[in-house]
């Protein structure tokens, strides 16, 4: 028999203003159950919580509703009274009578009628509640890192300077990233490559990074603190632990006529070859799909030539598996281009602008390439076509970003920034030569960006028209572009020797593959999903896993190594106990009744069903059922009210529990 | 046809327990009354001599294959004759995981139809007698068995779909008349149990109408119960139940079963696309979803 | 469903099964804006609308809820993802199933409601509250709750009939 | 006491009866199903086909309260079934096969125990059965020692005669006492010959011998080949009109509710299903064994009486094609 303590607060006159709380205390203690009720000007207070505790010993209380504000302001606070007083904490729950009740409603009968309903309804609730314990998983401090960026150095890096393992996973054959491919860097001008390369090092020589280049993540299993990871070690055809880096296989190589993809295509490179040349790991890597020998077996030379004998043409993938206790996702971002755009986007890439078909116009990481240093042209600015220096250039924001009718509403965020970068850089080498901006507005909210965006324009000649670009065409050698300057309203027209498009930030290919390995959420972009838009701004929902850098939304250098430090700290947090606690609100089932039919496991967004196989004691199956993994579960019960027998159970919400509350209507 | 029918299930029976290829069919057998057939279980050659068909043999047998009809043969690899009806409940009972492809032999039946009802087994089958859902049917020749006798399948008596006109005709009614309706025929309900012993997805081991903590739905044959019952049930088959219409070919009192049924697999059809039976999936209508689903009803 | 006109007696009773995150957090905000509404409702909380099982309303209904309101994140915005879309099909479904065995569906809400959305609250539970005291109680359940089989009945309905024809 | 009462006549009857405030029960169509219930008037009468149950709900209803409860703090109301309410009736048209199984019942609900709420309806309720002039392959009253023409279980017997009318008989007071209230209904016996009665097509069983063998085989493979196919549904028990098996459970919420009495059956997975998990008739055949066990040997056992009229309504419904004659005859030549 249940002996539950009913407690009423006035809130102040919160409450007690249009809710006769003595009546509703008196009528609660006609409830069958209810050994005790009380109502008291502040629960939540010192002296109110102490009347709670003092209830529960000496009336030896078996449950308790407090009859108060909502539950998301004071369940914490009664919950832990009531434990400090020897009872379960879900032994308690809240009747919400000040949010639900005398805040919204101005009749003192009618209020005081609903608040007693409440409280009826949760006392039938509460008698059926049953003690549950705290669950604690182990913790393997172990961290993976998915992406090799800039995001991916720094998380990797901290996590690993706090004295954890980390294994960082690069698709690439180098990390580095997209800002390895950037000359220098808004709003400091600094250059790109010298501030990331003594990271990259940094990485490579760590005794607590393992580094997996040219490697994917295959399969993701298990759950926080005990994931098990799959990565496939893509064959490089080099030995890594041979291999020198001397560099001759790459100088020996017949082969050279690959288009570059670091260099956008602009330079060409070897069959065998390094992205670049401060490559992490300096190991090159056979491009199996050019390389001579693997097309007709006809070539050998690097093998013939490498003295360590590295070359290893046998080489197969490898799967090697990872126990790792938190996922940090950082998989960056691409640019959008004709064969890349948004799914169901009708926008045809921007090729409406002759991307693919003018020579001359190319996106903002081309323009990267020609103005570094370490580029193809070895930082002059030369347009493509004709290796000729451009004396007028047009520079196209928002190529992409903000266009709702074309699939994409998002802003690219770093376009503006780039652009005016852009603008100033090609001021800094062709001294006479004019930079025109067309954009829609300019976005500069960011340490020094203002600052920045009017220099390129006051100090450095940058022309900005406000205004979109309506059509791009070749005449005489020259690109026409013609556009509107809403500001005078008229029409423009400019003949320019190179168009540069600041296209706009999407996902990597693949983004929502990897995704369903790793079972967080993604938006309609493929951008990742945080857990909380403004609380929980780098973790998934998907516990144990985080986000840092672009490939949850566009974002520059520094954002991006502030989340990454930011996940890195929640991985660090998880890692600082050896166990992990979590609220035991999580399904659970009922063996019993279980037919395995796997409803469950279809509707669950966390993968945490899974197949248990149930043995007589000569050890025969007897049937295969489902079963709830508690590390995994958070808890949306959506697999109870799915499985047909109803033999998975969420504690706390369970059915007993409703029903008990509708019954008390 | 159907004695062609019976006499090759019979031959294929017997070669398949004579050369232990299966250890047991499922199939119909002869019984007292003229014209009567019932569901048998042979497990030798000797045995697999009394196996038939005809329009009585109107059981979905997948039945026996269940989890819930814990008598069936459960060792071995299994032969059981199917109509192209029955064959769709094994498709959903695959795609449920409750059945594997590879522990089945599926001796199919060529069927033009079956009885409505086997109170009087020999009737001859006609337009009268005939199964309504038998009007229907797409799946005259089951897909994908294993054996399926030669024969040429006459043509059906009939092709108006009663369903389809009954379900028309009530949600032409007012809710009132429609809640009229259904009381009555609920009103009519024993809480025998038929329906859900004879449903092949019915296989859960406890039925919630025999869970008492809580009591979701009162055990009783009341008429609230029964509403509630057949409703909880409609909502249970909805997008699984691939009209064999047993339950309504057993309902003692003549409740149109099938029409609810037939009726949710309309509004899925609708609604979703899906139609029960035709594949093997993981994932039914109702344990998945797309993100463009109809949302008009949500405000 | 058969409107009783003019029954200004009639205060119905309205049950809301909203998810924790967004619908309860939304009626919570009414709250804290002291935004006023009719008092008939009475709410349930759930994790998630995908937790919300259809026997839970017909339940409600056979308790005497003359109007039930489902009410959870809208899509995208679901704590666990993509509860909220699984509830959308299950309830597309049921609603079209109890449609047909003639309950008024004007008696089932389904909304979103989001945290943010206290206003969004006071709306959806205001019209229902008003459009069910317009229609009347919701009899169906209720009276049926009360019938029994003929044998079972200890004086029965057609022999009162007959008792009033005399 | 022999008299004849024509169809013209017998509608007046019930008529009457009905504005005399009694209840008529009698087979009529229920949205197309035949059952036995109340009339509103004789022309709601069907007697064209078997109803579908049988005439055991007019004493033994489907399900009814025993008992209310209500519950508040620590008082608990119980409030008792008024069984003086049950209304008089009057059960028209029942078969003999139903009419057999009466008596049958009475037996087990007046033994130890007397069942109040089956002993209050019974001796409000007058029986007016009606001989079977057609039957089916499914009918072996004769079988098991009935037949289309016997009165047993019935108050007042009619026999439709040829040319219309039936003959009628009174086998008890309440019989006399219905034909002395509306004497001017009833005529005087004439010439008219009985139309002849059905013949069911199932020769005699030897009950003793079938009995001698379930003595004997409480363990035996035939239970097995008989019953595997059954499906565990409660046809059977609930359209036989001698089966009596219930449930009694409690119904409504903690505060408020109902304590019911309704039909079970053995072929349900829950009968005799214990609280630990354990169930002795854990499968179909066993079941199944109860049911037949039940019906010739435990019920032969202590009242001395058959549990079985040979309706042959659990052999039309059965699902899966069970035929109690079948087994019968089975068991018969063994």
């Amino acid at each position: 028999m249940s002996r539950i303590g009913v407690f009423i607060c006035h809130c102040g006159e919160n409450i007690g203003r249009t809710v006769d709380c003595e009546r509703v205390a008196a009528e609660a203690a006609k409830l069958p159950g209810v050994a005790f009720s009380l109502d008291y000007k502040y629960m939540c207070s010192d002296p109110g919580q102490n009347l709670v505790k003092k209830a529960i010993k000496e009336e030896r209380l078996s449950h308790v509703v407090v009859a108060a504000c909502s539950p998301r302001m004071h369940e914490n606070t009664f919950r832990k009274a009531v434990a400090s007083a020897g009872l379960n904490p879900f032994l308690c729950e809240m009747a919400n009578i000040r949010e639900h009740v005398s805040w919204v409603h101005e009749d003192r009968e009618e209020a005081t009628v609903k608040a007693i309903d409440i409280v009826r309804m949760m006392v039938e609730r509460v008698k059926k509640n049953r003690v549950l314990e705290t669950i604690t998983v182990p913790v393997t401090k172990r961290a993976l890192v998915i992406g090799g960026g800039i995001a991916g150095i720094q998380a990797a890096l901290d996590i690993a300077d706090c004295g954890h393992e980390v294994v960082l996973v690069e698709r690439e054959p180098s990390i580095g990233g997209h800002m390895s491919q950037l000359s220098e860097t808004f709003p400091t001008l600094d250059c790109s490559q010298c501030i990331l390369t003594p990271k990259m090092v940094d990485v490579a020589n760590h005794p607590r990074i393992t580094l997996h280049t040219y490697s994917e993540v295959e399969l993701v299993e298990g759950y926080i603190g005990n994931f098990q990871v799959t990565v496939r070690k893509k064959a490089r055809s080099v030995d890594e632990e041979k291999c020198t880096g001397c560099g001759i296989c790459i100088t020996k190589c017949p082969q050279k006529k690959i288009p570059n993809k670091f260099d956008m295509n602009l330079g060409m490179r070897p069959a065998i070859y390094v992205p670049f040349p401060q490559a992490v790991p300096n190991t090159p890597v056979i491009d199996r799909a050019h390389c001579t020998k693997f097309i007709n077996g006809k070539c050998g030379v690097c093998q013939k030539i490498c003295g360590p004998g590295a070359i290893d043409y046998a080489q197969e993938d490898r799967l090697i598996v990872e126990p790792i206790g938190a996922i940090v996702v950082a998989t960056g971002f691409d640019l959008y281009t004709i064969d890349r755009k948004p799914k169901d986007s009708p926008y045809s890439g921007y090729g409406e602008f002759g991307y693919g078909t003018i020579p001359d116009v190319i996106d903002g990481m081309t323009f990267e390439r020609l103005a570094s240093a370490s580029g193809p042209t070895g930082g002059v600015i030369r347009r493509p076509s004709d290796g000729e220096i451009p004396q007028k250039i047009v520079f196209i924001q928002c190529v992409g970003s903000r266009a709702r009718d074309k699939g994409i509403s998002y802003c690219s965020k770093i376009c503006c920034m780039y652009t005016a970068k852009h603008a100033m850089l090609y001021h800094h080498k062709v001294h006479d030569g004019k930079a025109y901006v067309f954009y829609m507005d300019a976005r500069t909210p960011g340490k020094n960006f203002d600052e920045f965006w009017r220099r390129s324009i006051e100090e450095e000649q940058a022309i900005y028209i406000r205004g979109m670009v309506s059509r791009l065409y070749e005449r005489d050698g020259k690109i026409i572009v013609k556009g509107s300057d809403t500001q005078l309203g008229e029409q423009v027209e400019i003949e320019a020797d190179m168009v540069v498009t600041a296209t706009a930030v999407m996902p990597q290919e693949g983004a929502d593959l990897l995704a369903q390995k790793l079972g967080i959420s993604y938006d309609k972009y493929n951008f990742y999903s945080e857990a909380h838009a403004k609380l929980r701004p780098v973790e998934c929902a998907t516990a144990g896993i985080y986000l840092a850098g672009a490939c949850h939304g566009p974002k520059d250098i520094p954002e991006s190594v502030a989340q990454a430090s930011a996940a890195s700290a929640k991985v660090m947090t998880l890692f600082s106990r050896d166990k992990l606690e979590r609220e035991p609100i999580v399904a659970r089932v009922r063996e019993a009744t279980c037919v395995g039919c796997f409803a469950c496991r279809n509707v669950c967004p966390y993968r945490a069903i899974e197949e248990r196989e149930i043995l007589d004691r000569e050890g025969n199956l007897v049937k295969t059922v489902a079963y709830a993994n508690p590390g995994l579960c958070s808890g949306c019960g959506t697999c109870q009210a799915t499985c047909p027998s109803k033999s998975i159970e969420l504690d706390a919400y369970t059915d007993q529990q409703i029903i008990a509350m509708i019954e008390a209507l | 046809m159907y004695p062609a029918v019976g006499d090759a299930v019979r031959k294929e029976a017997v070669r398949l327990l004579s050369e232990k290829k299966v250890s047991a069919v499922i199939g119909y057998a002869a019984g007292r009354r003229k014209g009567s057939c019932m569901p048998i279980v042979v497990t030798n050659a000797e045995d697999a001599e009394k196996l038939v068909f005809s329009a009585a043999c109107v059981n979905n047998l997948s039945l026996y294959l269940t989890k819930a009809k814990k008598e069936g043969p459960k060792e071995g690899k299994i032969g059981v004759v199917v109509k192209g009806c029955d064959m769709k409940a094994l498709v959903g009972l695959m795609g449920e995981s409750q059945l594997k492809r590879e522990n089945l032999y599926l001796i199919g039946v060529p069927c033009v139809g079956v009885l409505k009802s086997v109170s009087r087994p020999a009737v001859p089958l006609d337009s009268e007698t005939i199964a309504p859902k038998c009007l229907e049917c797409d799946a005259h020749l089951p897909r994908g068995a294993d054996f399926v006798p030669d024969a040429k399948l006459p043509a059906s008596p009939e092709t108006a779909s009663k369903y389809a006109a009954e379900i028309a005709r009530l949600e032409a009614m007012t809710s009132p008349e429609r809640w009229a309706y259904w009381k009555e025929q609920f009103s009519k309900c024993i809480k025998c149990f038929a329906c859900r012993q004879v449903c092949p997805f019915c296989y859960c081991e406890q039925c919630l109408c025999d869970r008492n903590r809580p009591q979701m739905i009162e055990s009783t044959p009341r008429p609230s119960a029964n509403m509630m019952w057949h409703i909880a049930r409609a909502m249970h088959l909805a997008g699984r139940c691939a009209g064999c219409a047993e339950c309504e070919r057993v309902c003692p009192m003549d409740i149109p079963l099938n029409l609810l049924n037939r009726k949710m697999a309309k509004e899925l059809k609708e609604l979703y696309g899906y139609e029960a039976g035709l594949e093997v999936c993981e994932k039914g209508p109702l344990n998945s979803y797309t993100e463009k689903d109809d949302q008009s009803f949500i405000k | 469903m058969h409107a009783e006109k003019g029954n200004r007696e009639f205060e119905p009773k309205i049950m809301a099964f909203v998810c924790t995150w967004c619908t309860y957090a939304g009626a919570d905000l009414a709250g804290t804006s002291r935004m006023q509404y009719p008092s008939n409702v009475r709410v349930l909380k759930f994790p998630c609308t995908g937790r919300i099982d259809p026997v839970f309303i017909l339940k409600a209904f056979q308790q005497g809820a003359d109007g039930v309101l489902v009410s959870g994140c809208h899509p995208g915005d679901c704590h666990y993802i993509s509860g909220n879309f699984h509830a959308r099909r299950r309830f597309a479904v049921f609603r079209r199933l109890i449609d047909f065995m003639g309950v008024d569906l004007n008696r089932l809400q389904f909304s979103w409601v989001s945290a943010a959305e206290g206003g969004k609250w006071v709306e959806v539970v205001t019209e229902l509250t008003e459009r069910v005291r317009a229609m009347g109680p919701m009899r169906e359940f209720k009276d049926l709750a009360l019938e029994e089989h003929w044998s079972g009945a200890v004086d029965t309905k057609e022999l009162k009939e007959v008792y009033q024809a005399i | 006491m022999r008299k004849i009462i024509s169809e013209q006549n017998l509608n007046a009857l019930l008529d009457s009866l009905i504005r005399e405030g009694k209840r008529v029960v009698a087979p009529r169509l229920h949205s197309g199903t035949p059952l036995y219930a109340p009339l509103a008037g004789s022309g709601d009468m069907n007697l064209e086909e078997i109803p579908r149950r049988s005439a055991k709900e007019a004493f033994f209803p489907v399900c009814e309260d025993i008992l209310a409860y209500e519950k508040e703090g620590l008082q608990v109301r119980v409030k008792d079934v008024d069984t003086s309410a049950f209304p008089e009736t009057v059960l028209v048209g029942v078969h003999p096969c139903d009419a057999a199984a009466i008596p049958v019942l009475d037996a087990v609900f007046s033994w130890d125990y007397k069942d109040e709420f089956f002993l209050e309806r019974r001796r409000k309720t007058t029986v007016v059965g009606i001989a079977c002039t057609t039957s089916d392959d499914a009918c072996f009253c004769t079988a098991v020692g009935l037949s289309p023409s016997q009165p047993k279980g019935s108050d007042l017997f009619l026999t439709p005669l040829i040319g219309g009318g039936y003959a009628c008989e009174a086998h008890s007071e309440k019989g006399e006492a219905l034909v002395a209230s509306h004497q001017a209904l009833f005529g005087e016996s004439g010439n008219a010959e009985p139309m002849a009665a059905a013949a069911p097509p199932a020769e005699a069983f030897d009950l003793k011998k079938i009995k001698a063998w379930l003595d004997e085989h409480f363990e035996d493979p035939y239970w097995e080949t008989i019953a595997t196919r059954c499906a565990g549904c409660g046809v059977c028990a609930f359209v036989c009109p001698a089966c009596h098996c219930f449930d009694i459970v409690d119904e409504g919420t903690e505060r408020k509710g109902s304590r019911r009495k309704s039909w079970d059956a053995c072929g349900f997975w829950k009968f005799t299903q214990h609280a630990s998990g354990h169930n002795p008739r854990d499968l179909q055949p066993k079941r199944y064994r109860n049911r037949i066990m039940h019906k010739f040997k435990y019920y032969d056992d202590k009242f001395g009486q058959t549990l079985c009229t040979g309706c042959g309504r659990c052999i039309r419904a059965c699902p899966v094609g069970i035929d109690i004659a079948a087994i019968l005859s089975d068991i018969n030549k063994k």
